[in-house]
């Protein structure tokens, strides 16, 4: 019943794709944003290149001086990028096209499918899956053709398709801007309060913080952003706040619940045969408890994708703001256009996360999937 | 009364569990299925109610095909007690007894008072125990529970699965023991499971040995043990079945009750001396006038003291050197050990003098054992 | 003795509830529903509705603070509510943005002349949607650029056309805006294009999703030098700290004149509403909106609490 | 040593010494001036705070567990009140005569008092001793019940102290008095559209967990879908239900109605040709043929209950909310309350099968009825309401929207709440009827129970605890996310909070902040109790 487990079937789904992205470049699309007009000309093939540059600058935070034309300049760039992508592929020796990019994958999970299958598998195959899928379709929020035609085919009437006020990718930088930093600032948080009460030496604090961190989980997201920002002033940093704030709860509780659930047997046995404290901890304690952490992990970050979104209303910037500003204006395809967008980047956060995840967990700890 | 015929089990995955089975189940008896794990004994065993379905053949309960009867109502009127009890914890005891009750819509009155003589059978004190819930309760006295709750609603059948499997040695023993007394007052068609066989040879009226899913033997436990049928059953039943069996014979059907060495108080002890000579023993019994055995003589006693018996005899109370009818030959023999005697008086409770045994009996015995095993070699 | 509690309880429930049903006869005259968007100015008009009507007899029912523009629009298409305050400038950029033969018709300019955009969206309205646009209030809530009095007392600044002439005489100059309204072209590059001065952007400080109350609060308190900011040309805020909005003569913008809008059935049904209504919003000039809504945004009154005042202080109402 | 109480205590007194106690605003919007508490002018009264604060720190060092306890809890209460009283005087004072505090040109206009940082910190580390000293109480072997009145004495005197009106100088209740009205409509409304999702999830999500947990094979299907759902940003769900509801709105009511036919007749096709070939069917295809039978199934049944789901929140709405029907309303949530407390507490009292828990269950029984009967009442009294289909004068001309599904209000908000719920309901069902011990079961079986009898009285009263953690969850979240769903036009608290957050007025924000935490505290308390009333103390023991 698990096709991901049938060797070779990935390989002709990353070769199906290819031969997709080989036909849609064949595809001329009248371009009816006015912007991408000036851009790319009436009509745009979409090759879709490989457009990786993983965080934006974030274009928009409270008092910091910064032109409209930077975001417009940034746009050309990219859409000149697209439009020559055609080129691109009339002559291999371009820049790297998706069409390529796929194909490659296609020949790597086969040498993977038959080659190793037995060697290194679980190690390699769900990284390099993870890594080729985040590729494509992070490549695909670069290529604002791609948007505009999908638009254009559900709002036949609507004038204005694409946001006008920025990229889709540099909203999708400025969210994942915001996710990774505040993720790394949760997790360092959430890891160090969940272990040191663990320890006996600060565990008289354990009820203390899970009671707190329970009942932080009652206040509304919106309301976290909401009261920040007037405290902190508006921008990146109120969401920053709200982020960490509202995605300690998972890391702290799986920390602690992980923590508490190694055998205790286990321990012992370790600090029989003479371990230090350190030891246990980071050679017994967090291997075994490394897959309900790193599930906590999982949604903390998942949580910070959805709370991220709300952080238009604080102006930081995200792809929620394409939604926030087409709810005011009521023009469905920014809403759509953002909603889709976010949608998809935190589906494809979860997936990778959980490929890492299934990675990271010890062989001995695995369960099949 | 069950009775398998020709029944046979086979899963989805191919694998035929049950292969065959063809018995009758007594009324009133414990008919224990044993054998080797995967022989098929639970998996018969769950025919009967029809926890399992039958592949091919029928089993018939109360004289029935059991599929004409509805699943539910067939397992509501026979009794069912598992290894791992399987008390609903959510329930007091009182519930759980009374589930099989309710469900045949018994007046609440009613069940109460039949739960508490469940519980007072399995030696619960009811006042105590009636609102506990299971988890309060000690493994042993759980399985009390688990077996009064097959009883429940007073089923002519019980089917038991290793009932007392998870429990401690002793108190196994000890509800063997209770249980064996209980099935004396309500003497219910039992179908028991186990894999240990010291507790089928004590509990079984009858015992089915099974292997890969075929019945190898089904006969009483003494011929089980005295005659196995083969390699497989006689190594199944242990080395040591020969003792085993003397402690399940009785002393009733080993004792002779015609020629008794034994001599009246008032005899003198010429007739003394006759007796042991004419039964070529070394001693004999004295009893009173009621048969009431005394004590004993022997040459020795009367070389010292050729004048009066009473003087000859050596007193001894009849509980020291007798035993019972009942007790098992495997007692008779520890007693003779013990006291040097080739033969052994048996009496009754009131110290009557009933008959005698010998130690040639019980050696006859286990020779007649050997002597039919030679002859067949790996039969079958 | 539960028992009885119990059986008390069950009689006082039946009890209750038969009075309440016998009370409850299905509603006799459907109410006026009056909604309105979710921000000040239009909850206090909602209200300046509901207080009028009411006063006038009406039964009325508050459905202020419904929800955004599109909400408003379907509860009012579809009959839930019988009346909201909207904007010319809405209806025109919102409404009728989504329907092709409508950008044709409605000409470029039409926006920003108020009698025009008025009479577009009133006649399309009431023709497509029976939806009866009473007379419009005088008062323009349109974007607008606002600085501090003192600031404009110095440069005697008061209208854009001073101000183009200001900035392209190299005046100093920092507008605190949001994204949106800097770059909507019927936004900030209106006025450039209309007053014919161009901003460079070190002189623009852009606040993503910014609102005019932070970007006037951004003013107020003068951070990295800005004296200018967006605004809305009836903000209670800009009262509050005493701001001064240039004139836009040459309606570059949008104008966005509060009107009641009903239901045709309503209207019909009543049609002294108009009698009513008409008269109060022609008292609506932008000093006395923005002195309403400041008197809810800054002093904290309820919404209801500065409508009646207002009404009862012009004697509109007892 | 109590180190947890030496934390208290140094939050309390560092919050004191270096944030600002209170910030006074020229006016609502204006930023203002915090004052430290040190900065507070006035007699030394404020001095007294920094001894309480300072007292858990000394405490903390005592060892007698018993009397420490005791001191702990009663200085903490005791910081606790004086934390929100004594500010509130001083900004009392503050506002007799504002100018001087403020810098010049402030514009002042009806000054306020914005309780600030300080006060907050000085409020958790209250908690933090309150919580220490219960700690201590509990091991020195004091009954709960004390322990439990020792650490709620004092938020119920401020409670007390609050409706007393000792802190309506604090900004947030100056802001509570001037939107009390609207405040309580915003909050039936989002307490409605909670219930009714969480419902309707309720059904859904157990039934889809059973489901899962009867049939292996689309467990792992159903498992995936409801996570995918959960990853979904609320305000991306929202957007993306936008526009089809929106589509959906526009079609006619009788369209609909026969595509709805249609897609019944499709269901059923697929559904019985599946029972039709259900055994010569290969075992996977059958499987992918169940799938569809259940898919085509659920569309006209999701098309369906949408509607409907969000035309009852309609009536409900104009029901609960327009003042109109205000005896009828009445009537429902007192005939709904008291069949909870008749039910419950005959549950809880009164011993089983006696008379009088008979007479409660009839009882509360009887009173369910009243509920229906007065909600069906009140739903027909709204819908004569001209909310409700205003405009429609034929059938022809019924439009979906008429009904109150469209793209922009309340129903996308129904569909995306109700799916966030299914997560937790669907795992904890799935988990909890997984969990039931095998042994357990068969026994069930062996003694003759039928499927439904096993399930309703062995399955499902074992794994009800796990169920209703789910459920807790799920309503928690809900009131949440409930918020958020202001932004596609569906009210509730969340209006306020964005209006706050538009208006730069934290004061808004915190009026619809509050009652939100309020509402999620109080519903997962109210379930919590529900399920320790609902489930056998036979198993309770081993939970804790």
């Amino acid at each position: 019943m698990n096709w991901a487990r049938v060797p070779g079937v990935a390989s002709l789904l990353w070769a199906g794709l290819a031969v997709a992205l080989l036909s849609l470049s064949t595809l001329q699309v009248n371009v009816t944003d006015d912007e991408l007009r000036e851009a790319v000309g009436d009509t745009a093939s979409f090759t879709p290149d490989i457009w990786l540059p993983l965080l934006s600058f974030s274009g928009s935070t409270v008092m910091d001086i910064q032109s409209s034309n930077d975001l417009r300049v940034l746009t050309f760039g990219l859409l000149e990028a697209n439009s020559n992508a055609s080129d691109a592929l009339a002559d291999p020796t371009g820049a790297a096209s998706l069409f390529w990019f796929a194909a490659f994958m296609a020949v790597l999970e086969g040498l993977l499918a038959f080659g190793f299958r037995n060697r290194e598998e679980k190690l390699v195959r769900p990284l390099v899956r993870a890594a080729g899928i985040f590729v494509v379709i992070w490549s695909f929020y670069g290529h604002e053709p791609f948007w505009d035609w999908m638009l254009r085919g559900l709002f036949p009437t609507s004038p204005d398709l694409l946001y006008n006020t920025n990229t889709l990718v540099s909203l999708a930088g400025q969210h994942m801007e915001l996710v990774v930093v505040s993720s790394i600032l949760t997790i360092t948080i959430g890891l160090t309060l969940g272990i040191s009460v663990t320890r006996s030496a600060f565990r008289e604090f354990l009820p203390l913080l899970s009671d707190v961190v329970n009942s932080g989980q009652t206040v509304p997201t919106l309301a976290i952003i909401a009261i920040m920002a007037p405290i902190i002033g508006f921008g990146f940093w109120p969401a920053i706040v709200a982020l960490i704030l509202y995605g300690l709860l998972p890391i702290v509780r799986n920390t602690i619940v992980g923590l508490e659930s190694v055998d205790p047997s286990m321990i012992d046995a370790a600090k029989g045969m003479g371990f230090t404290p350190s030891q246990v901890l980071w050679q017994i304690e967090i291997p075994n408890a490394a897959s309900i952490i790193l599930a906590g992990v999982r949604t903390s970050v998942v949580i910070n994708v959805g709370t991220a979104a709300l952080g238009a209303y604080v102006g930081s910037g995200g792809l929620g703001n394409p939604i926030a500003s087409g709810l005011n204006q009521s023009i469905n395809p920014w809403v759509l256009l953002g909603a889709l967008a976010a949608a998809l980047l935190a589906i494809l956060l979860d997936y990778v996360l959980g490929r890492v995840e299934y990675v990271m967990t010890p062989r001995g700890l695995q369960i099949e999937r | 009364m069950i009775e398998f015929q020709n029944v046979v089990k086979r899963f989805p995955d191919g694998f035929t569990a049950v292969k065959g089975l063809d018995l009758k189940v007594r009324d009133g008896e414990i008919t224990v299925f044993i054998g080797p794990s995967g022989c098929g004994k639970t998996t018969s065993m769950r025919m009967v109610n029809r926890l399992l379905s039958i592949s091919e053949g029928k089993i018939l309960v109360e004289g029935r095909d059991n599929r004409d009867f509805p699943a539910e109502e067939l397992r509501r009127k026979i009794g069912y007690a598992i290894q791992q009890i399987g008390l609903f914890p959510h329930f007091t005891v009182l519930d759980n007894i009374a589930v099989v009750p309710r469900m045949l819509g018994w007046d609440e009155t009613r069940i109460r008072k039949r739960v508490d003589e469940l519980l007072d059978l399995v030696g619960l004190d009811p006042d105590i125990n009636r609102d506990k819930y299971p988890r309060q309760l000690s493994g042993g006295q759980q399985q009390r529970v688990g077996v009064a709750r097959a009883l429940g609603a007073d089923p002519p059948i019980m089917l038991m699965d290793e009932p007392f499997g998870a429990i401690d040695p002793i108190t196994r023993e000890v509800l063997q023991e209770e249980f064996l007394q209980i099935q004396e007052e309500i003497s219910k068609t039992i179908i028991f499971v186990t894999h240990d066989i010291d507790e089928a040879i004590k509990m079984g009226d009858r015992i089915a040995i099974l292997k890969d899913g075929a019945l190898v033997q089904y006969d009483t436990p003494d011929t089980i043990l005295a005659h196995p049928k083969d390699r497989f059953v006689r190594d199944f039943v242990g080395a040591d079945r020969a003792l085993k069996r003397l402690g399940l014979i009785r002393v009733q059907d080993l004792m002779d009750e015609e020629v008794i060495p034994k001599v009246q108080i008032r005899d003198d002890v010429d007739k003394a001396r006759r007796v042991i000579d004419e039964h070529g023993v070394k001693s004999a019994f004295v009893v009173d006038d009621e048969n009431i055995l005394k004590g004993w003589v022997d040459v020795d006693g009367i070389r010292h003291s050729p004048r009066s018996l009473t003087e000859a005899m050596m007193e001894a109370d009849f509980n020291e050197i007798g035993v019972r009818k009942g007790n098992t030959a495997r007692e008779a023999l520890s007693a003779m050990v013990a006291r040097g005697f080739r033969i052994t008086p048996v009496v009754d409770r009131r110290g009557k003098l009933v008959g005698s045994i010998t130690l040639r009996a019980l050696q006859d015995l286990v020779e007649q054992d050997w002597g039919e095993d030679e002859p067949q070699p790996e039969a079958s | 003795m539960k028992k009885y509690i119990i059986a008390l309880s069950v009689a006082l429930a039946a009890l209750f509830g038969a009075t309440a049903v016998a009370q409850d006869a299905p509603n006799a005259g459907d109410p006026i529903v009056v909604g309105s968007k979710q921000f000040t100015e239009q909850i206090v008009l909602g209200h300046v509705i509901l207080e009028a009507l009411k006063d006038a007899g009406y039964e009325v029912e508050d459905r202020t603070n419904l929800g955004g523009t599109a909400v408003n629009r379907d509860a009012l298409e579809a009959g839930e509510i019988d009346v909201y305050p909207n904007y010319n400038g809405t209806a025109i950029s919102n409404w009728y943005r989504d329907i092709p033969w409508a950008q044709e018709a409605i000409g470029e300019g039409t926006s920003g002349d108020a009698y025009a955009s008025f009479a577009t969206v009133a006649s399309y309205d009431a023709a497509l949607f029976d939806l009866i646009w009473l007379r419009p209030a005088p008062a323009n809530n349109t974007y607008a650029l606002a600085v501090t009095r003192q600031w404009s007392e110095e440069n005697g600044i008061t209208t854009l056309p001073e101000f183009a002439e200001y900035v392209n005489n190299g005046g100093e100059v920092v507008l605190s805006t949001g994204d949106e309204f800097a770059q909507r072209p019927d936004g900030l590059p209106a006025f450039e294009r209309t007053y014919g001065f161009d901003l460079t952007e070190d002189q623009l400080i852009i606040i993503a999703g910014a609102t005019p109350a932070q970007t006037e609060q951004a003013l107020f308190e003068g951070a990295n030098g800005v004296n200018v900011a967006m605004a809305y040309g009836t903000d209670g805020a800009l009262l509050a700290y005493d701001f001064v909005v240039l004139e836009d003569p040459d309606g570059a913008q949008p104008v966005f004149q509060p009107t009641p809008v009903f239901r045709g059935e309503t209207i019909r049904a009543y049609p002294e509403i108009a009698g009513i209504l008409n008269p109060i919003f022609a008292t609506f000039d932008n000093p006395t909106l923005q002195g309403l809504n400041a008197s809810v945004e800054v002093d904290g009154l309820s919404p209801q609490l500065a409508a009646q005042t207002y009404l009862i202080d012009n004697g509109f109402i007892e | 040593m109590n180190r947890i109480a030496a934390l208290g205590g140094l939050i309390a007194t560092l919050g004191f010494f270096f944030v600002p106690v209170i910030n006074l605003k020229p006016n609502r919007l204006a930023s203002g001036t915090g004052f430290g508490l040190l900065e507070l002018t006035g007699d030394g009264r404020y001095f007294v705070l920094f001894a309480l604060a300072l007292v858990p720190l000394v405490l903390a060092f005592r060892d007698d567990l018993e009397s420490r306890g005791w001191l702990l809890s009663v200085s903490g209460s005791a910081l606790f009140l004086l934390t929100l009283i004594l500010p509130a005087q001083a900004g009392v004072m503050l506002l007799e005569n504002p100018e001087p505090f403020l810098g010049e040109g402030a514009f002042i206009r009806s000054p306020r008092i914005l309780p600030s940082g300080g006060l907050a910190l000085g409020l958790l580390g209250a908690y933090v001793t309150l919580f220490a000293g219960g700690r201590d109480l509990a091991r020195a072997g004091v009954q709960s019940w004390v322990r439990g009145v020792t650490a709620w004495a004092a938020p119920a005197i401020a409670a007390l102290l609050l409706v007393g009106g000792q802190f309506d100088v604090y900004s947030i209740l100056v802001e509570f008095y001037a939107n009390g009205a609207a405040l309580q409509q915003k909050f039936v409304e989002h307490l409605l559209f909670v219930f009714i999702s969480l419902a309707v999830g309720f059904v859904v999500g157990v039934s889809l967990g059973l489901w899962a947990s009867r049939d292996e094979r689309v467990s792992p299907v159903i498992l995936y879908a409801v996570g995918i759902i959960q990853t979904i940003p609320s305000l991306a769900l929202f957007g993306v239900l936008l526009v089809p509801l929106a589509r959906l709105g526009d079609r006619l009511f009788l369209e609909t109605l026969a595509f709805f036919g249609i897609a019944v007749v499709v269901a059923v096709v697929i559904g019985g040709t599946y029972y039709f070939l259900a055994d010569r069917e290969p075992a996977r295809l059958r499987f992918v043929h169940l799938l569809a039978t259940a898919v085509s199934a659920a569309v006209p049944l999701v098309l369906f209950v949408g509607i409907f789901v969000s035309f009852v929140f309609r009536l409900a709405n104009v029901g609960f909310t327009s003042g109109n029907y205000g005896a009828a309303s009445n009537t429902v949530g007192v005939f709904f309350v008291l069949t909870l407390v008749v039910w419950l507490g005959g549950r809880w009292l009164l011993k089983p099968d006696t008379r009088a828990r008979l007479i409660s269950t009839w009882a509360s029984l009887a009173l369910l009825a009243g509920t229906l009967v007065s909600t069906v009442v009140l739903f027909v009294q709204a819908s004569g309401s001209s909310r409700i289909l205003g405009r429609v004068d034929s059938l022809e001309t019924l439009t979906i929207r008429d009904l109150g599904v469209s793209g922009i209000g309340v129903a996308p908000a129904l569909i995306a709440l109700t799916l966030y719920s299914l997560l937790p309901l669907v795992r904890n069902t799935y988990a909890g009827l997984n969990n039931v011990d095998n042994a357990i079961i068969d026994s069930g079986r062996g003694m003759g129970m039928t499927p439904t009898q096993r399930f309703f009285q062995i399955e499902l009263p074992l794994a009800f605890p796990v169920i209703m953690a789910g459920v807790r969850n799920a309503g928690v979240a809900l009131v949440g996310i409930g918020t958020v769903a202001t932004v596609i036009g569906a009210g509730g608290l969340g209006d306020f909070v964005i209006q706050g957050i538009v208006n730069t007025s934290i004061d808004q924000i915190l009026l619809g902040a509050i009652p939100a935490i309020a509402l999620a505290l109080v519903l997962d308390a109210a379930l919590r109790g529900i399920e320790g009333l609902l489930t056998s103390p036979g198993i309770k023991q081993v939970q804790n």
